[in-house]
């Protein structure tokens, strides 16, 4: 149990001596962060192997910390996502020192919310992701930051607050404040007021379609590893709030629920790949896939069957490494060109082949095709949708069509055709790019060949969550 | 035993004293010493006498502690201005007097002694805005002084019928008895206690009685501003929750069922006008005298929903944050006298002054509501006990204004952080102002993390009570 | 020979680590990268054979792919007398192509991507082929896709190419979106995705359920193999380079869709709806085909309609009932449309031109590659004895059987595949040389050799019909005679007209009469369905798209965001402004306030 | 009953006068009077109320009554001079009139 502690502990840690070290001698902050955030890699892999992943939640000393299937790939996802953050963002001169010591602290509020085996631990780490994320968007971002580090806070903030309301009326109603195995649902008077109360903190996160007009904003100002940690791990600190309290608090809210979520959800998809479709920015571009692939979860918690819930950890870890590989990019981009307008760009694949070719590759894992990691939660949804809605689903696969439209168009529009003079002499990835790229190619393509990597470990506890919730 | 209970007020008093008669041999230093010493004296006392077991005696106490600690540490943070400027140990002594005085508002049980209580902070409040030196101040302090008598004379009112009510003993106790059956007719009791409630909003400023607030806190000096933000709505809410949650503390039975609507609209109007001005505000001052009501009615959602000690708690961790906030105002004005007290132009301050800024943007989240920061234990406490007691509307509105409060409270940050350019420090003329920054700072820190490791948040219900 | 049937799983997984070699390895040398390639394709050339010489039956093996608690999604291999068929195809034509891009991709800069490109083609096809559960087939159905993206768009840095890469994979994916939902159909309906227990249960599902999962997995397949309405990519396919037409957009790739309907035969077996639909696409794509490809300019584009038309004669077959006969037509044709595409090949290489218009006379010059185009060109025609006459005539024949107007659609047909293929054949071969190039030369050897080994597989792929059928479980029908004589006139007379006509004439396209002149100018664009499908799907959906950004999501969904946000300012005004400065509205709001305070109370507490 | 009245009346024309009058002199000569009604009220209450008017008990009310009264009259003052004390202050910058007084808004 110990270890779960450390691994909220470990990043803290990093994040001080690093906004401490850079004090005392430039350029350290980078390395004390590489270092923790793969000493961190290194823990969660012992704590995932130790740990009784299929197990119920194995609460910590004070019922603060727990690791099972569930959170599992979760926290797995967020300790790969820091190593590549910090090799994405390498080479940043503005105050390194407090850059790297924010990233840490986001990293270590992300996996505290994950290891969080009390309702109100998790709401404080949930709401503790805010601070760092508002500084990066902040201060690194670029021009439109203020704007955007303030809608996002404000935004995110109102939805948690309810959240917060909605934790205090289960509690009143005789939920215990333990995530873990004990009996669980609320007063079913109580149900709808808590799951609406809830679901307003969690879908702002996820984000549901039309709560999701924060993302683009934050997504275009925010610097890479801004990028990364908030598209790659964020979004599914909502997902995962869903599956851990909001459907075991109120299980007939939830299935009552469904069908409204479900439309949403599939709106999500189509709406969000429509929006792509017309973006001529390519961060913004690739926030709106993210709109679209987080549809896909919406619509799985919304069908709420085990398997459905099993296919909406697999999409959100999927997303999570594909949105960070096109983010890594996307920010290794702009700093060649200090432009990301898709008009101005243009036959990359020439001027610069490896990043060409790694976006071909994450655009082609972001379009769903089989054998990356897009394709089998994508597909488990899909099936798992048509048995429950029937044919709302040729909306879906729609969808799917126009991801297919909209990233083949930007791979169209920014990698191949001729070679644009004005990137004549651009420098192509370098080492610490290329490590960061294979970090993520990596799961991107297990995943896609291997799913049960992340299925046989959610399966077993969600199928436990879903029983135990007499659905 | 009495002694022991009326020894802080005495202490602070005698510190006044002191601090007046020094400085009547020109001796400022010494005269601001006198003052902070019997501040801090009194805030020993209190903590000294604590029963051994934690129990829910401990409560006034540690507020009484709480309330002296600060009042010192606003006098530590207008050093250089009470030692340097002819009214600065004048000021110092007053602020003396408003310690006594809010101590004894906050210990008494009789309707006269809270009178008498509220009236001599008034007073010394007059006298501290007065000595803010501009022409605004003097203004300021004109209206202050005839709200302040309106009030009065409402208060003489309202504590005459209730003394008479009471068969002339005036006690807290014989009061709530005399409620059910007395010789005056229902309807007149029910006038004494609006008024009542009335101008204990008036006193700390909740709306619709709140028009002194604003001009006060930006026209009187920082350090002042400070300590009248804080100590005496402090005290003002521990004896409101006191009055209308019964000396029991701990009991639920409501003295008088109608005055709960009244308060419940005055914390839910002060939350919705606090917030809401506020968001307009370009004087830094002002955005915090304004956010002071916002958050005065959070603690009344403490009182309406039988909380009491929720109450306390939230509106004593908020004024902690407010006086550092005000002590913050004072020291950017020491490395920059030409600042004009605007948010706007804070830019830049991150970079120019990375500690105070750190200490800053800690006060304005924690008076945001971010959790790990104090501000978030008090409102928890607040909310979860309005929750309890089906004020969940109330709840709600109280968690949109903490929402809201980022519009102004984020703004500060964003102008320290956020923008690069701004004015140019020169150098730091006296550490005191930060310092005292940095110490509350540091204090709302603390206070923020301490229920994680005391036994879990799960213990927060045990204030909710 | 057993250690081959026994793990069938190589035939994709050579080809893979092959693929991954030339990946990382193949940049410096182009041999290194084109033997890694032959290895992919020769091992599923072995599989293939060993699966044929020795049926092993049902030799597979499921793996727990994507474990859920309603339904286990497997993936597995099974290596049946279909599969080795197809393995069989696909290993030839890939073999074949191979050897032939090594000297047609001579001067390209990057032949270690076009061979791993290839390597990996290879490896997806034989997963599709051996694909044990439909979730396996549809994984390698769609990487046979994205490959055929990366190769049509090789040269991405000529747009037409890159737009031609991208128009592909798109409406492919259009016709995949209805697989995938014919694949959620049965799921629901079945429980499971494993091919052998969904079409045991075929027989219990209701027969609007049959007919709705097969026409949806006929949607996929005729996006795959180019059948009307999805056709209108393969054309602009020919932009890539020309091997790898003749692999993915004549052989194998486009088979897929004919291979789907024949491993689910069962299912079609039980909708007659869904069979009459196949059979009027068929027969519709076999005619419209054939016509735009007479009026056709480039000599890949007549044979890229060529292969439309003649996938169409398949789903024909496949309409009415005769899968056999389908399969065997894709066999045979498969040999000799890879040869008449890698004899254009090399036609382009020597000549330097596409345009049949600028060739002619070139049989002198490149006798080689004009006899075995001759021999794919009489193939094709359906001319005994080669194989094209076999196949063909049994589709004629079992297609006769089911519907005459089919039957006669088919037949003008092949009387119109007589006519392009010779009047091809005229204007590039024979005639005076109208090309500006003189040194036209005669392709190297590493270039004719496969075409001459293509040119005998096509020759001789007529007498497979029996072992075909054989290798199926059903025995060949006997040719019946007066279907044969008038399948073969109507070819003889087709291939009379295209030499006769433009063999006087060869500019006789130039100067056509009035009311042919506009006919034929249709029938060049397509009759014009790309341009509709711009005007009415991609201009307008592009048009949605922002408009709606625009209107929806800034106006509408930010307008509110924002302008909550704006509101809650203005309304901070408004409360701000309260605060006019004058103490005894200050001092009238407090005796005001109290007295509300005590109305209040009193009424409530009376 | 008539002395309440009186009380009443003498606070209500306090508030009046504070409320309409111009200069900051007659406003604080207004709360005055508004405070002595109130001391006023106190004094009347309890000796009419006192629990059992002319008992022994009763009287005791009445004297407590009187008692703070006279407190009040000390509070007032008080009040009064720290008033005085800042218009003073005000009109040696000539600002006698309560429109003066509101440059302070916002």
């Amino acid at each position: 149990m110990t270890i779960l502690l450390v691994l909220v502990a470990v990043p803290l840690a990093g994040a001080v001596v690093a906004w401490v070290g850079e004090r005392m001698h430039e350029g350290s902050a980078r390395w004390v962060a590489l270092a923790t955030t793969t000493v961190q890699g290194a823990l969660t892999v012992m704590a995932m192997s130790t740990a009784t992943v299929a197990g119920p939640a194995g609460s910590g000393g004070n019922g603060l910390v727990a690791l099972d299937g569930l959170s599992g790939p979760l926290v797995s996802l967020t300790a790969l996502l820091g190593i590549v953050c910090v090799l994405a963002s390498w080479s940043t001169r503005r105050g390194p020192g407090a850059y790297f010591g924010l990233l840490l602290w986001l990293q270590a509020a992300v996996t505290a919310v994950f290891l969080a085996a009390n309702i109100l631990a998790l709401y404080v780490a949930w709401e503790a992701v805010l601070i760092p994320m508002w500084f990066l968007i902040g201060v690194w971002g670029h021009e439109g930051r203020r704007h955007a580090a303030m809608k996002f806070f404000v935004y995110t903030f109102a939805g948690s607050a309810l959240m917060l309301v909605g934790i205090l009326v289960a509690l009143r109603n005789g939920a215990s404040a333990s995530l873990g195995a004990s009996a669980f649902a609320v007063a079913s008077t109580a149900q709808p007021a808590v799951f609406w109360l809830l679901l307003a903190g969690l879908a702002v996160k996820i984000p549901v379609w039309p709560l999701h007009t924060w993302l683009p904003d934050a997504h275009v100002e925010a610097p890479t590893a801004g990028s990364i940690m908030l598209a790659g791990i964020l979004l599914k600190m909502g997902g995962y709030g869903f599956i851990r309290v909001a459907l075991p608090l109120a299980p007939e809210a939830a299935t009552a629920a469904g069908p409204l979520l479900a439309t949403l959800g599939v709106i999500g998809i189509v709406y969000g790949a429509v929006m792509a479709l017309a973006q001529t920015d390519l961060k913004r571009l690739i926030a709106y896939s993210s709109v679209s692939h987080m549809g896909f979860v919406v619509l799985a918690l919304a069908v709420g069957t085990p398997a459905a819930l099993t296919a909406a950890v697999l999409v959100m870890v999927a997303h999570g490494v594909t949105s960070a590989l096109l983010f890594l990019l996307a920010g290794a981009l702009y700093d060649r060109t200090r432009t990301l307008e898709v008009a101005r760009l243009g036959g990359l694949q020439r001027t610069i082949p490896a990043w060409g070719t790694a976006f071909l590759f994450g655009c082609l894992a972001s379009l769903g095709l089989p054998g990356l990691a897009g394709f089998p939660g994508e597909l488990l949804t899909f099936l798992e949708g048509f048995e429950a809605y029937g044919w709302w689903m040729v909306a879906v696969a729609v969808g799917v069509v126009l991801a297919g439209v909209y990233n083949l168009r930007a791979v169209r529009r920014v990698a191949h055709g001729p070679e644009v003079p004005a990137w004549k002499g651009l420098a192509d990835l370098d080492w610490r790019e290329r490590l960061a790229v294979g970090l993520l190619a990596l799961p991107i393509v297990a995943l896609g060949v291997w799913p049960s990597l992340v299925t046989s470990a959610a399966s077993p506890v969600v199928a436990a969550l879903v029983a135990r919730m007499g659905r | 035993m009495t002694w022991t209970i009326i020894a802080p007020t005495l202490l602070a008093a005698a510190g006044a004293v002191c601090a007046l008669a020094f400085d009547a041999f020109g001796m400022r230093r010494s005269a601001s010493g006198a003052a902070v010493a019997g501040a801090v004296a009194a805030g020993a006392v209190p903590l000294a006498l604590l029963p051994s077991s934690v129990s829910v005696a401990w409560v006034i106490p540690v507020l009484e502690a709480a309330v002296a600690l600060i009042t010192a540490v606003t006098l530590v943070g207008g050093w250089r201005r009470s030692t340097t400027s002819s009214s600065g140990p004048m000021s110092a002594a007053l602020g003396g007097l408003v310690l006594s005085a809010s101590l004894l508002v906050m210990i008494t049980h009789d309707m006269v002694l809270l009178l008498v209580g509220l009236e001599a902070m008034g007073l010394a409040a007059y006298g501290l805005t007065a000595l803010g030196g501009t022409a605004e101040a003097r203004e300021a302090t004109m209206k202050y002084v005839i709200q302040g008598a309106v009030a009065t004379g409402l208060l003489i009112i309202g504590v005459s019928v209730l003394f008479v009510a009471s068969g002339g003993s005036g006690g807290y106790a014989q009061v709530v008895t005399a409620t059910g059956a007395s010789p005056f007719p229902r309807s007149a009791i029910a006038l004494a206690w609006a008024l009542l409630a009335c101008v204990l909003a008036f006193k700390c400023g909740a709306f619709p009685f709140h028009w002194w607030a604003p001009d006060v806190y930006e026209h009187s000096s920082p350090p002042a501003a400070a300590l009248l933000a804080s100590v005496p709505k402090i005290a003002v809410v521990v004896a409101t929750a006191q009055l209308f949650v019964q000396r029991g503390l701990s009991s639920t039975m409501l003295t008088f069922a109608t005055p709960v609507a009244l308060i419940a609209a005055l914390a839910a109007g002060s939350i919705v006008f606090g917030n809401l001005a506020a968001l307009r505000q370009r004087s830094m001052r002002r955005m915090l005298a304004y956010s002071g009501i916002a958050q005065v009615g959070y603690a009344l959602v403490g009182v309406v929903s039988r909380a009491p000690v929720a109450a306390m708690l939230c509106i004593t961790l908020y004024g902690l944050a407010a006086a550092g906030a005000f002590l913050s105002v004072e020291a950017v004005g020491d490395g920059d006298p030409s600042w004009d007290g605007r948010i706007d132009t804070l830019a830049g301050l991150g970079s120019r002054r990375p500690r105070l800024a750190a200490a800053i943007a800690a006060l304005m989240l924690s008076m945001t509501g971010i959790p790990l920061l104090a501000g978030f234990v008090g409102k928890l406490a607040v909310f979860s006990a309005a929750v309890d007691t089906g004020w969940t509307w109330l709840a709600v509105l109280g968690v949109v204004g903490s929402v809201v409060s980022f519009g102004y409270y984020g703004r500060v940050l964003g102008a320290a952080y956020l923008t690069g350019d701004g004015i140019a420090g020169s150098k730091v003329r006296s550490g005191a102002a930060e310092a005292a920054t940095l110490l509350t700072a540091i204090a709302v820190v603390i206070a923020g993390m301490a229920p994680l490791f005391v036994g879990g948040l799960a213990a927060l219900s045990l204030f909710a009570r | 020979m057993g250690v081959l049937t026994a793990n069938a799983y190589l035939a994709v997984l050579v080809p893979l680590l092959a693929s991954a070699a030339v990946g990382v390895f193949g940049r410096r040398s182009m041999q290194l990268s084109c033997w890694g390639a032959l290895a992919g394709s020769v091992s599923v050339l072995a599989v293939g054979v060993a699966c044929v010489l020795e049926p092993a039956g049902r030799r597979s093996v499921s793996l727990g792919w994507l474990a859920s608690s309603s339904g286990e999604l497997t993936i597995g291999w099974h290596a049946d007398g279909l599969a080795a068929i197809m393995l069989v195809v696909v290993g030839v034509v890939a073999s074949a192509v191979v050897v032939f891009s090594l000297g047609y991709m001579r001067r390209d800069p990057d032949p270690g991507r076009y061979f791993a490109l290839i390597a990996l083609f290879t490896a997806s096809m034989s997963a599709l082929v051996l694909a044990d559960s439909l979730v396996t087939l549809f994984v390698g159905w769609e990487l046979v896709g994205a490959c055929s993206y990366l190769l049509i768009g090789f040269w991405y840095d000529k747009p037409s190419a890159a737009d031609a890469a991208r128009k592909a994979f798109i409406v492919t994916r259009v016709g995949d979106a209805g697989f995938m939902l014919g694949l959620a159909v049965l799921w629901g309906a079945t429980g499971t995705l494993a091919i052998p227990e969904v079409l045991g249960r075929v027989a219990a599902l209701p027969a609007s359920t049959a007919t709705v999962a097969a026409l949806l997995l006929f949607a996929g397949a005729a996006g795959k193999s180019a059948q009307f309405p999805l056709h209108v990519w393969l054309p602009d396919a020919m932009e890539g380079p020309t091997p790898v037409s003749a692999l993915i957009h004549a052989a194998t790739m486009v088979a897929a869709g004919v291979f789907l309907v024949a491993r689910m035969w069962p299912l079609f077996a039980a909708s007659p709806a869904a069979l009459q639909v196949v059979l009027v696409i068929g027969c519709v794509t076999a005619l419209g085909a054939a016509t735009i490809a007479v009026t056709q300019t480039d000599i890949k584009k007549v044979l890229a309609y060529s292969t439309i038309s003649q996938l169409g004669f398949m789903f024909a077959a496949l309409g009415s009932g005769a899968w056999v006969a389908a399969v065997f037509h894709l066999v045979t044709h498969a040999a000799f449309k890879s040869l008449l595409f890698l004899a254009s090949g090399s036609v382009i290489h020597g000549s330097g031109t596409q345009d049949l218009r600028d060739m002619g006379g070139l049989w002198r010059k490149m006798p080689l590659t004009a006899g075995t185009w001759m021999v794919g060109v009489l193939a094709l025609a359906g001319i005994p004895p080669l194989a094209g006459f076999f196949s063909k005539d049994a589709v004629i024949g079992a297609v006769m059987q089911r519907s005459v107007p089919a039957g006669a659609a088919l037949v003008a047909a092949s009387l119109l595949t007589g006519l392009y293929a010779f009047r091809a054949t005229q204007l590039a071969f024979f005639g005076r040389w109208r090309g500006d190039v003189q040194d036209v030369a005669e392709s190297p050897a590493v270039m004719t050799a496969p075409l001459l080994a293509l040119a005998v597989a096509a020759a001789a792929s007529g007498a497979a019909a029996g072992p075909v059928s054989r290798l199926l479980g059903a025995e060949a029908e006997p040719l019946s005679i007066p279907i044969a004589v008038m399948s073969v006139v109507a070819a003889l007379i087709g291939c009379l007209i295209g030499s006769g006509v433009w063999g006087r004439d060869a500019g006789v396209e130039n100067a056509l009469p009035r009311w042919l002149e506009r006919w034929w100018m249709a029938a060049r664009s397509g009759y014009g369905i790309d341009d509709l499908y711009r005007r009415v799907v991609v201009r307008p959906v592009i048009g949605v798209a922002a408009i709606s950004y625009v209107l929806v999501e800034r106006v509408i969904i930010d307008g509110i965001v924002e302008g909550i946000g704006r509101a809650t300012r203005r309304l901070g005004h408004g409360a701000a402004e309260l605060q006019n400065g004058d103490p005894q509205r200050y001092a009238a709001w407090i005796a005001v306030g109290a007295i509300a305070a005590v109305a209040v109370t009193v009424w409530l507490g009376r | 009953m008539s002395g309440i009245v009186v009380a009443c009346l003498l606070f209500s024309l306090g508030l009046y006068g504070v409320l309409t009058r111009r200069e900051i002199v007659a406003v604080l000569a207004s709360i005055e009077v508004m405070l002595g009604g109130a001391t006023l009220l106190l004094v009347v209450l309890s000796s009419t109320y006192g629990t059992g008017a002319g008992t022994a008990a009763g009287a005791n009310t009445a004297a407590s009554g009187q008692a703070v009264a006279l407190l009040l009259l000390a509070v007032v003052a008080a009040e009064a001079a720290v008033g005085l004390a800042v218009l003073v202050s005000l009109v040696r910058h000539g600002k006698t009139g309560v429109d003066d007084i509101q440059r302070v808004r916002g």
